[in-house]
Order: structure tokens, then C-alpha cells, then sequence
């Protein structure tokens, strides 16, 4: 890494012969503004020794009048007078660069976004514009100094904290492509919300059946090492090398001794309600929460065991033949250093109200999407045969209510969750399926089949099933408190008409929310977040995976509720990018970083505070404390130079000096780089 | 620069951050929305950049009014860099009202990416407001610090 | 219901079966604008999902339903709407309820300000607003009640007090100032002595 | 802090009763607030006509009602649910400076203006407070209150089955009236288990009583409609007494029972009630003025009624 030459007195030592260069771009900017003008009045200024007005500067031969002027008449600092620096500014870094000039004393002035392109119609007062930005470049190009970009070397490791659907692909990709991966997962099996699921839409084939194989696939991977039962504690660090601490919670079962069998759980006395099922079905104390689960790995869950609460029983141990049983198994810390990391936390199902319309907690044969999935699956608590919690009846008439928790700003929840419509939709197929017999209406506001076969689904369980769609959205639920039937009262907005129908079940299709265990994550990593509170990526379409810190990447639920497929593909894109980053080893970063002047520094640690990375420290040096910024973590916001009431940072390309030279240039102070040094 | 019988033209100082704001002023251009040419843009890296004294030397300076634009809040490039700003604008927006000068004269906008026109209508506005409140008078009776 | 029916449906539905077809002469383009500027200003963002209606108790009642309303309203179909305009119970529960977050209740308010100044003005208002200018309250002070007062022992009432006249005079003065009166083509005459 | 009287236009002309109760329930024998009188209130305006049909009259003729308040630095003490939602109200939309402003333009004309009640800042700066408005239950809500009221009853209501109802103003629009959960309200209900009965769940409780916004004014067989029902689901809990902690509500229940039932349920308001479990004279209650003999109630609580 590279430091600047003295960023305190920018002024560079030899003398400064400025070349100010202003483009026509066709009629683009000459069409509005005298480029004639404006070099003229460019060539006046002190230290311009050459101002030329050319056709096209980013053509060939423009670059090559550039190159000429720094060769032959020695200009040192080059002042672009073109198009926005978002569109060119590397073309012509690379030119000065190519002439043998640093790159970095080039400085491109908008003269066609922020100038012709908008004032069309007053060609005087744009040429006079042109002027003043032109003279603000030239002040600012005195100020520049000789700087090259930062490389930093990229572990070739991954984190990938997740272990659902989007987190096992990601990792099988980077695994594939050789390189060792941690995949973190909290719950004692990988899987995540697609092992709940019953079928998957809108092909129907079953979410364990495929999911199943991608997991062993994951854990047979030899460079992919997953932690089940464990969680992130801390990041640390900057892309390229995160130093990661991990908690393994303790399972009690040695997972190297166990084979999972299950005797221990056959033979295990408390039995509980199963989390996995929604609480419907039983587990025992020590368990695997699902047949398919990975690792296949007993846990004991202390809250329940009899053993942990009145010290007796163990009879797991009895039954345990490798011995695998250690109730004195404890917590330990795992420290790894990774070079990129991708976020997986996935999303959690949206709780209705306690004291809400639709009366979950009130009502027992008012159910959410996800307990539906629970009890029409095969290897459900009820072994794939619908029955409703009160009397375990068979349901025929079974109501599902959209949009509970979603597009609702009442609730924050804005953002509409993209699969309810076609779970929904799904669901009545299966229950119809199973029984012919049954009515199914669904209560919505829009239907939103959208995706590859979701037509055609919403279509086929219309035709072929006569699942009836009720375009409204119910006012009221009321309970028979005979048969516990539930009666909707609700406007068929497409009827006109307010109507009252009974049904046997209500499903409540819930949205997705955040999942609670983004949050920390979030924080540790400090990565944005969207106002629907779901992580946000870069660039909202050409930097879908990529989060603003570097190295971090984002896919499935955790940056938007979306379905399998959706997730899927994010993940790939997401291994993708991490992968680019550990293949090229090296990663470039623009030199914007700030920089402290010792002597200046006070050690207030106001840029501590404001600092957005953690990248700036309170250090002892021989005796005083002075501010030191870590490069690799500054990302060159520049709010600390902002904070410094001493001045004492600044921020290479946008130094406090620089900015001033600017602004007095702008209201027609040419002397502007010698009154305002210090910047106010 | 209100020479006597022609109309005063405020001057207007503008600092961009880069990611949102400074993209938005392109916008504008790309899609043609038109704005007096008032304004000067000065590219930072995000609004929490902008050192309060900056905006107090352009006053000092002659201008005439001084927007600070970042991105809006949450979208910030930089995390929460906007955030300060916010925080800076409300200190400065009382300082300045203390030494005599309007607060209209200085500006807060969120304008993202997306919004040429917003950036457009937000110079338009400001100079006319300008044009009414007229030059920032008088010598400037705070510069003695 | 019979009479309810007559007084608020029947100038719609004979309006809808003179011309099943809706022209643009039906509709007044301004309708929503206006009522935007009277304080209806979530009028045009209702995404019709039928809330609003199975909660309004008035819309369990009668031929008015909260979401339609605002949908005429969207719509522009000015003569229709007006015909609902006094039904609304302003209970809110519209509003409580609206996924949306908006606010149903202040456009129907809104559609009464549009009412009045179309000239339907129901003899209530033109009562209430009397008797405010008169008595200073919108309820006329009634003997039997001044009696039962004082064999509670209680203060007598404000507006038996000679003091009063002033409030009066006041409450006057606003009504004048804000020409409600005007508005409602009613004087203070008969109020001041 | 001082607190103001808003009666209002029904309850000194239809209701003294809630009147009398009101003042023996917050004064000496009572509560012993510091509440005073000020004559000089004007209707406040009723929101269903005045807000529904001018909101700039509406508005100037509530500002000069939180005049007289501020004028005295005191607190606006409502009995009535529709007093409160428009005042209330009122107060939101004079804390927008243009409103307030052409308010203010209107109140010159009687020599008034509303700014809010001045309290000193920091430094040299003052700062002005809105004029608050608080809802009689609100008050008495309040935890020292509460332990007085507690202390002060003396003739518990054991056994009385009561159905609150809270009415439209009191609850909703949420952002004004938040004084207590719209959806799951409590106060009344705290306040009437306190004083010993026991308060009835009932369906639709949050309903309306179908008198607001003219309706009653204007289409009673509407009203009545909804009234009945109200009537109905609380009936099925049959409970003794409806009270209401707004006297508009109470009307409404008063009046259109009879056109509906021959055995009409008594409707108090919750201030009555308080005053009968705290001992008032019940002949000076006004009960026997409401149209549905409140004498099962009295009979219930063992007042063999005069």
C-alpha cells in the first residue's frame, strides 16, 4: 500500500502548468455553450499554459492533443472540461496515465449533464457557467496530488451465514469451485423454511424430496464445513480478511460419537410440542427435528430434559451405545478469518396480532399458511391428513385470507410478500387433491402469478378444482360457539354486496417478515437496510447480490421475500461474486481513504464517533492520543474530515483545501487555492 | 452582481454527494430538465462530508444560497453519512438564523438517483425564493472569528 | 328501511337506469381535485380492497357503501355521490381498519362541504347553525330542564346569564367572518335582540 | 394542574344530571379536583355538523373555546366524547402555523388569539404548548385519581353487570384520541371495575351508537337501526346498564330503545355512575329525566328509588 506524498501542504512542490481541454461533444455542449469562450477564457488564468477547445475529447485524437500537451509543453495537471466524470473519468485517468502523468492530476469539470444539457436555452448565461466550472476545476487541479490505489490481498475463504435453501446453494457453489466454506446455521439442521414446506409451487413436487439431496450433497462437500446449532458472535475486519468468532451451543451429544440411530429419542420420557410442526405434533427432549435432518445428529434442548431439570433419568445415556450422550458438553468459541462473506438469514413468517381482526389467538380453527404446510404434509403430525385444531375434524369448507401482513402500512408492512398468492393457490390444489369434496374460497385483493407456471396454476385450480376467488378483503371473523365454525363477513368488492359465509377453517395467508436473527448480523456487519427492513443491495438492478460493504454479499429472503427459485438464483449470483473476488486474490480500492496529520490531531475521537466502518482508533503515540485510521476499513465518506474541528483529517481527492478552492472559484475568487487554505 | 437595472441573479452553491445526488444533477441532464443556471455543483463523496464551515465560507464568500444534497435517508452509500449531515443542517440552519441570515438561504435536500426532476425543480425553487429575498446584504459582520 | 331506501338510493339507481352507459357528461373530471382541496385527500389512492365497507356499520344498513363512494368519487361521478352524503356516522372505523392507512371518513366529510356549497343543505345544519348564532349553543335551553337545575342546586345556565349576549356577539362575529352564514343562507337577525 | 368545565350544548339542557354528578364526583365531597368554570364557553363546535360542512368556522369557533383556556393557563376538561374528538382535533390543526395564522385573522375580529400557553424554554426563549384538552375519563384514569376514587367508594356495585360503551370519539381517529388503545380500550372499564361491578365482553362492543354525523339529526330510522344492533348484542350478555362516557351516546341510547323494546336497558353516564358508588344523593342524579326508567338499576344496587 501506497502512501500519498504529503496530502498536508497539498501543494506539490515543482511549479503548475495547468491544461485545461474543453470538449464540444459534438453539438452536445457546443451546441449550447461557446467551447471557444470558455478555452479562452480558460488560457487566461493563471498557470493555464495550454487551453485547447476540441471536437471530441474521449476520441483518439482528443486523447492524443491530451498526451501531446503533458509530452511537448509539460503540463502537469489536467482539466477536463467534458461530460459527468461518472461517464469518462477512468478514460482520460488512463490517458494522462498513458502520457507518464499520475493519474490522479486529472480532474474532469461536467460542462454537458450539468450544464449545456440544461440550460439549452440560455446559451450566454451557460457559457458563463462554463466559465466559472472551468475555473473551479483549474483552482481545484492546483490542489491535486500524485496518488495510487490501495490493493489488499482477499483469504480465500467464505462465510455463509444461513443454512436455508439460498445458503446451501451458495455454499455448494463456492465449495465447488475449491474453495473452504463455513456455512453457519442456528437450528440443529440445515434446511431452513423450505424442510417445513408440503409442496412446492407451481410444479408441485415436494420441498424435503428436493431439498433432501442438495443437503447431503452440501455436507458430503469436503470443502464446505457446516456448524449446525451455532451462531455468529462477531465480525470483525474488512473484505478480504473478516475475523469471524462463532458460538457452537451445546448439544450434549457428541457428534462425532453419534450415528443417529434414535434409540435415545425412542426411549426418551418428556415429550414436547414440536417447533418444526408449528407445535402440533410431539418430539421428545432429545431429538432431530425432521427425518431428513442434516447433520443427522441428536440434540438434547435443556429446558425440557428431565435430567438438566431434577438431575435423574439419563436413560439416553443407557440406550446410547457409542456413548455419545455428554451432558457436560459446553459452549465453545470458533474463530475463523474468511475473505468474504454471504449473508443467508432468510425471513421469518409474519405473527398476526394478538388483539387483530382476523382473531388467530382467539379463534382455534384460524391458522396460519405455514401451520397448513405443517399439517398437509406427509411427514406432518398428521401424517398429511387435513384436520383443524378444535375437534380434528376433516375441514370441507377452508377460507384463506390474503395479504395478513402484507401491504399493509398500517402495520409498516408496505412491501407485498410475492408467494402467498401462489401458496394459496398451491394449497387449495393439494387439499383438493386429497379431498374432492372440499369448498375452497380464497379472499384477495390482487393475484399476483407473475412467475414461469403460475398462470397456468392459478388457472388449472380455478377450472379443474372451481377453488372460488373472492375479490375482498374480510371485515370480521365470528365464531359459532357450537361447532367452532368461523363465519367471514367481508365486501365482494366484484359483487357489490357485503355477504356473511361460514366456514369450517380460516388460513391466514402470512407474509414474510425480517427474521429476527438478520438483525445482529446486520448490525456486526453494519450493512444497510432497506425501509421494508430487509437487507439492501447495492444497486437495485445491475448490483442485485452486492451490499455497500465490500466483500459482503446478499441472497434469498434475507434482501426481499421471494420463492425457491428467486432464492436459488440470488444464491449462485451471490457465490458468484465472492468467488470473483477469491479467484482474482487481490482486490483494488480507489484512494479516498482519509488521512490524519499527528501534529494537528488532538485526540478529541469526534471521527471516532461519526465513523461509519470503525475504521478510525484512539492511539497512544510516545505519549499523546492521536487518531489513526485503518485504511483497508475506510471507505472514504469523508464525514470524519467533516467532524475534525482541527482539521487534522483529510480526505485524499476531496481535501478540506481542495473543496475551498472550489467554492471560491465558484463565486469568482480566482484566488482561491492561496486565502482559503485550511478551508475556513 | 445585481448591477443597477438589470435582475438580480443569485448565486447558488450546491454540494452533491456522489452516489445519489450528484447522479440525480446528471439525470436531470440526460433527460433535458431545464433550471437556471444559478447554480454551482461541488462533487463530495456523501453529504456527511460537508464541513459545516464550508457552507458558512461560501455565505462568507458571496453566495447567495447554498444547498446541501445527499442521498435520502436509509439509502445512504455510506451507511448513515446523510444522517450527519441532517444533524449538521439542523445546527447550522440556528447558527445562521443567530448571525442574520435567512434560513431559507441554505438548503437540506435528499435527492436519489432517480430524481432529475427533483433536483431540477429544487434549483428552480431555490432561486426564486432567491430572486424575492434578494442578495445576502451587508458586509459580512460574523467573518471576524 | 323502506324510507331510508327512497331518500339516498333512489336518485342514484334512477340515475343508473335512465343511462346504463356512463359518458363523459356524467362525470365531472374536477370532482376528485375538489375534493382533495375539502380535506379528502387519500381519495385517489384507495386500491378498492372492500375493507372500508364491511367494517362501516351504515353500509350493514343501507344501499351506501364506503369503498363504491369512493370509487364514484375516483371516478368523478359527482351527481351520484352526492346523493350518500349525509349517512356517514364519521365513526372512523373505516379508517381504523384501512390496510392502506387511509382516511375514507374525511372524504365523506369532504363530499358534505361539496354538498353544501351545491346548495343541499339539510334543514338540521340550517337548525344547528341557528340556533348556535342565537343561543351561542347548538341546543335551544329548555325550560323544564332550567327547573330541574335549580332543584339540583346547579349554576344556572350560562346562556340565562346576562353576560351572555357578549359570547353571543362573539360567536356572531366568527360566523359572519367565515361567512357561514352566507353559506348557509341563514341570518343572525333573529338572534340578537 | 387547573382544569376547565366543557359541558358542552346536551348535557346542561338535556342531562343536568351528568352535570351534578360531574361536579360532586370532582369536587370537595368527592375527588376534590381543581376544576373551575368558565361561563364564557361557547358551543364547542359539534363536529358533526360544523367540521362536516366548514372546517374554517369549525375551527375559528373551537380556537376561541381554547382561548378562554389558555387565557387562564388551565386545561380543557371534556364530559363529552364529541367536545373532546373536536377540540382535540382542533388543537392538531392549530399547530400548523398557516392555520393558526388565518385563525387568528378571524379571532381579531373578537379580540382574540390563540398561540398556545406560553412556558418559559431554555435561556430567554418561551415556548408555547398547545392548549391540552383531556376527556373526563382520561382524567379520573389517572393513577392518583384512580387510588382516590378506590378510597372514596362507598357503596360498592357488586353484582351490577355492566356494558361499556366507549363511543366513536372517545377511540377513533386513533392519531387524535390517544388516550387509550382504539382496539382494545380499557379506562372506562378500569373505572367501573373500581367501583365494584363487573364490566361485560360483548360482541361489536367498539361499535357505533348510530347518532354521530348527523345521522340521528338527519335519518333517525338509520340510527335507530344501528342502535338496535347494539341493543341486541348486549342484551344477549343481559347486562343491567349501559354506560357511555358521552352523553350524545347516551341520548341515542335513550331515546331509540323505545322504538325498538318494551324493556329498555338503563344507559348512565359512566360520571352517574361513579357518583352513585360514591354516595351522591341519587335524587339529584336527574336518572328519572331519562326516558328508560333507570329504576332497575337502582333496584338492582339495592336504592329502593325515590
Amino acid at each position: 500500500m501506497t502512501q500519498p506524498e504529503n496530502t498536508t501542504d497539498s501543494k506539490s512542490s515543482e511549479k503548475e502548468a495547468i491544461g485545461v481541454f474543453v470538449c464540444h461533444c459534438g453539438t452536445n455542449i457546443g451546441g449550447v455553450v461557446s467551447c471557444e469562450k470558455v478555452a479562452e477564457a480558460a488560457s487566461k488564468i493563471p498557470g493555464v499554459v495550454v487551453s485547447k477547445d476540441l471536437k471530441y475529447a474521449c476520441s483518439d485524437l482528443g486523447q492524443e492533443e491530451i498526451r501531446k500537451a503533458i509530452k511537448e509543453k509539460g503540463v502537469n495537471r489536467v482539466v477536463v472540461a467534458s461530460c459527468s466524470p461518472r461517464l469518462h473519468e477512468f478514460t482520460f485517468k488512463k490517458c494522462v496515465e498513458g502520457a507518464g502523468l499520475n493519474p490522479y492530476f486529472m480532474h474532469m469539470v461536467n460542462l454537458r449533464e450539468q450544464c449545456s444539457w440544461v440550460h439549452m436555452k440560455q446559451p450566454e448565461m451557460a457559457t458563463a457557467k462554463a466559465i466559472d466550472l472551468v475555473r473551479m476545476g483549474v483552482e481545484r487541479s492546483r490542489l491535486l496530488t500524485p496518488l495510487s490505489p490501495r490493493e489488499v490481498t482477499v483469504e480465500k475463504s467464505a462465510l455463509v451465514i444461513g443454512g436455508g435453501i439460498a445458503g446451501i446453494q451458495a455454499a455448494l457453489d463456492i465449495g465447488e469451485k475449491g474453495f473452504k466454506t463455513y456455512l453457519v446455521e442456528k437450528e440443529p439442521s440445515i434446511g431452513g423454511h423450505m424442510a417445513q414446506l408440503d409442496k412446492t409451487f407451481p410444479t408441485g413436487d415436494c420441498a424435503i424430496c428436493i431439498l433432501a439431496p442438495k443437503m447431503v450433497e452440501v455436507a458430503r462437500n469436503p470443502n464446505v464445513e457446516i456448524m449446525s446449532y451455532s451462531e455468529v458472535v462477531d465480525i470483525e475486519g474488512y473484505v478480504g480478511s473478516f475475523k469471524v468468532k462463532i458460538r457452537k451451543k451445546p448439544r450434549y451429544v457428541v457428534e462425532d460419537k453419534c450415528v443417529g440411530c434414535g434409540v435415545c429419542a425412542e426411549k426418551c420420557p418428556v415429550k414436547v410440542p414440536n417447533d418444526f410442526d408449528c407445535g402440533f405434533g410431539t418430539r421428545r427432549a432429545i431429538y432431530v427435528p425432521f427425518p431428513q435432518a442434516v447433520p443427522l445428529k441428536y440434540t438434547i434442548d435443556k429446558e425440557n430434559c428431565l435430567y438438566f431439570k431434577t438431575g435423574k433419568c439419563q436413560l439416553c445415556v443407557k440406550v446410547c451405545v457409542n456413548e455419545a450422550i455428554d451432558f457436560k458438553q459446553e459452549e465453545q468459541i470458533v474463530d475463523l478469518t474468511v475473505g468474504t462473506i454471504i449473508v443467508a438469514t432468510g425471513f421469518d413468517a409474519y405473527v398476526p396480532l394478538r388483539r387483530g381482526v382476523y382473531k388467530y389467538w382467539e379463534y382455534k380453527n384460524v391458522i396460519t399458511a405455514l401451520e397448513l404446510e405443517r399439517l398437509i404434509n406427509a411427514a406432518g403430525p398428521t401424517g398429511g391428513h387435513l384436520v383443524r385444531p378444535s375437534d380434528g375434524v376433516e375441514p370441507k369448507r377452508i377460507a384463506f385470507i390474503q395479504c395478513v401482513g402484507s401491504r399493509n402500512i398500517k402495520l409498516q408492512h408496505k412491501y407485498c410478500s410475492r408467494v402467498c398468492c401462489m401458496y394459496s393457490i398451491k394449497n387449495s390444489q393439494i387439499i383438493m387433491e386429497h379431498s374432492p369434496d372440499a369448498e375452497i374460497a380464497i379472499y384477495y385483493n390482487d393475484i399476483r402469478a407473475f412467475g414461469k407456471g403460475f398462470e397456468e396454476l392459478y388457472h388449472r385450480v380455478r377450472e379443474d378444482y372451481g377453488v372460488e376467488f373472492i375479490r375482498g378483503r374480510p371485515a370480521k371473523l365470528t365464531k359459532d360457539p357450537l361447532t367452532e365454525n368461523i363465519t367471514i363477513r367481508a365486501e365482494e368488492t366484484l359483487l357489490g354486496k357485503i355477504t356473511e359465509r361460514e366456514y369450517d377453517m380460516v388460513v391466514l395467508a402470512v407474509g414474510l417478515t425480517p427474521a429476527a436473527g438478520t438483525g445482529p448480523i446486520q448490525k456486526m456487519l453494519s450493512l444497510p437496510v432497506s425501509d421494508d427492513g430487509f437487507l439492501q443491495e447495492s444497486h437495485p438492478k445491475l448490483r442485485p447480490v452486492e451490499t455497500a460493504i465490500e466483500g459482503v454479499f446478499i441472497c434469498g429472503c434475507a434482501q426481499s421475500p421471494k420463492d425457491i427459485p428467486d432464492s436459488v438464483a440470488q444464491a449462485k449470483a451471490a457465490a458468484s461474486g465472492a468467488t470473483t473476488l477469491m479467484i482474482k486474490g487481490k482486490h483494488i480500492v480507489e484512494p479516498l481513504c482519509a488521512t490524519v496529520t499527528p501534529e494537528l490531531c488532538l485526540g478529541c475521537g469526534l471521527c471516532t464517533d461519526v465513523c461509519p466502518y470503525k475504521a478510525i482508533d484512539l492511539l497512544d503515540k510516545d505519549g499523546q492520543t492521536k487518531a489513526v485510521v485503518t485504511e483497508a476499513l475506510c471507505h472514504g465518506c469523508g464525514t470524519c474530515a467533516a467532524a475534525c474541528p482541527q482539521h487534522a483529517i483529510a480526505q485524499l481527492q476531496f481535501t478540506d483545501q481542495q473543496i475551498a478552492s472550489e467554492i471560491s472559484a465558484a463565486l469568482g475568487m480566482n484566488n482561491g487555492a492561496k486565502d482559503s487554505a485550511g478551508g475556513a | 452582481m445585481s448591477a443597477a437595472g438589470m435582475e438580480f441573479e443569485p448565486k447558488i452553491v450546491a454540494f452533491c454527494c456522489n452516489w445519489c445526488s450528484y447522479a440525480g444533477a446528471d439525470l436531470a441532464g440526460v433527460s433535458r430538465f431545464q433550471y437556471p443556471p444559478n447554480v454551482r455543483i461541488i462533487r463530495v463523496m456523501c453529504s456527511g462530508r460537508v464541513d459545516s464551515s464550508f457552507v458558512i465560507e461560501a455565505f462568507k464568500k458571496g453566495a447567495d444560497g447554498v444547498i446541501v444534497a445527499g442521498c435520502h435517508i436509509n439509502d445512504c452509500h455510506y451507511i448513515n453519512g446523510n444522517m450527519k449531515a441532517a444533524t449538521r443542517a439542523e445546527f447550522l440552519k440556528t447558527f445562521l438564523e443567530e448571525i442574520g441570515i435567512e434560513p431559507e438561504r441554505f438548503r437540506l435536500e435528499w435527492i436519489a438517483g432517480s430524481e432529475g426532476e427533483k433536483f431540477a425543480s429544487t434549483v428552480r425553487k431555490m432561486t426564486e425564493e432567491l430572486k424575492v429575498l434578494g442578495p445576502l446584504g451587508g458586509e459580512e459582520p460574523w467573518s471576524t472569528r | 328501511m323502506g324510507e331510508v331506501e327512497k331518500v339516498f338510493i333512489s336518485g342514484l339507481s334512477e340515475k343508473l337506469t335512465e343511462d346504463k352507459i356512463i359518458t363523459e357528461k356524467d362525470l365531472d373530471s374536477e370532482f376528485a381535485t375538489e375534493i382533495i382541496r375539502y380535506g379528502g385527500k387519500d381519495v385517489m389512492t384507495c386500491l378498492q380492497c372492500g375493507n372500508c365497507t364491511g367494517v362501516c356499520p351504515i353500509s350493514l344498513k343501507i344501499e351506501y357503501k364506503t369503498r363504491t363512494t369512493i370509487k364514484y368519487c375516483q371516478f368523478g361521478m359527482k351527481q351520484h355521490t352526492l346523493n350518500t352524503r349525509w349517512v356517514c356516522a364519521t365513526c372512523y372505523r373505516c379508517y381504523e381498519h384501512c390496510p392502506a392507512d387511509l382516511n375514507p371518513a374525511e372524504v365523506m366529510i369532504a363530499l358534505r362541504h361539496i354538498a353544501i356549497r351545491e346548495g343541499i343543505i339539510p334543514p338540521f345544519v340550517k337548525a344547528a347553525a341557528a340556533n348556535l348564532m342565537q343561543f351561542g349553543l347548538t341546543v335551544k335551553p329548555d325550560e323544564a330542564m332550567i327547573k330541574e337545575r335549580v332543584k339540583m342546586g346547579l349554576p344556572d345556565l350560562p346562556q340565562t346569564k346576562p353576560g351572555w349576549s357578549q359570547v353571543r356577539k362573539e360567536v356572531v362575529a366568527i360566523i359572519e367572518a367565515t361567512k357561514y352564514d352566507r353559506l348557509l343562507g341563514i341570518t343572525s337577525k333573529e338572534g340578537v335582540e | 394542574m387547573t382544569y376547565a368545565y366543557f359541558f358542552g350544548c346536551v348535557i346542561p339542557s338535556r342531562y343536568p344530571g351528568i352535570e351534578y354528578a360531574v361536579r360532586w364526583v370532582t369536587g370537595k365531597q368527592g375527588l376534590n379536583l381543581d376544576v373551575v368554570d368558565i361561563p364564557e364557553f361557547s358551543c364547542c363546535p359539534v363536529p358533526g355538523i360544523f367540521y362536516s360542512t366548514d372546517r374554517d368556522t369549525w375551527l375559528a369557533l373551537a380556537a376561541r373555546n381554547l382561548c378562554l383556556a389558555q387565557r387562564g393557563k388551565m386545561e380543557v376538561m371534556t364530559v363529552c366524547n364529541g367536545c373532546y374528538g373536536s377540540l382535540l382535533k382542533a388543537t392538531e390543526y392549530l399547530s400548523e402555523p398557516k392555520r393558526m395564522g388565518q385563525v387568528n385573522k378571524v379571532l381579531s375580529k373578537v379580540g382574540m388569539k390563540y398561540t398556545g400557553i406560553a412556558e418559559k424554554g431554555e435561556g430567554t426563549r418561551r415556548i408555547f404548548r398547545p392548549v391540552s384538552v383531556r376527556h373526563f375519563v382520561d382524567v379520573i384514569h389517572t393513577d392518583g385519581v384512580m387510588m382516590e376514587l378506590a378510597k372514596g367508594i362507598k357503596k360498592p356495585l357488586s353484582g351490577l353487570k355492566v356494558a361499556v360503551h366507549y363511543g366513536c370519539h372517545y377511540l377513533r381517529p386513533t392519531e387524535h384520541t390517544a388516550i387509550d388503545d382504539a382496539n382494545d380500550p380499557v379506562k372506562v372499564d378500569d373505572i367501573v371495575k373500581v367501583l365494584g361491578a363487573e364490566s361485560v365482553d360483548y360482541e361489536d362492543k367498539l361499535a357505533c351508537c348510530g347518532a354521530g354525523g348527523g345521522v340521528r339529526s338527519h335519518v333517525v330510522e338509520l340510527a335507530n337501526a344501528l342502535c338496535e344492533d347494539k341493543f341486541k348484542n348486549i342484551s344477549s350478555e343481559n347486562a343491567d346498564v349501559i354506560v357511555t362516557p358521552c352523553p350524545f351516546c347516551l341520548l341515542q341510547f335513550d331515546n331509540s330503545q323505545k322504538t325498538f323494546t318494551k324493556r329498555g336497558i338503563p344507559v348512565v353516564h359512566v360520571a352517574q355512575l361513579m357518583a352513585i358508588a360514591m354516595g351522591a344523593d341519587v335524587g339529584k342524579l336527574g336518572l328519572e329525566l331519562h326516558n328508560v326508567s333507570c329504576n332497575p338499576l337502582l333496584a338492582k344496587i339495592g336504592m329502593v328509588p325515590k
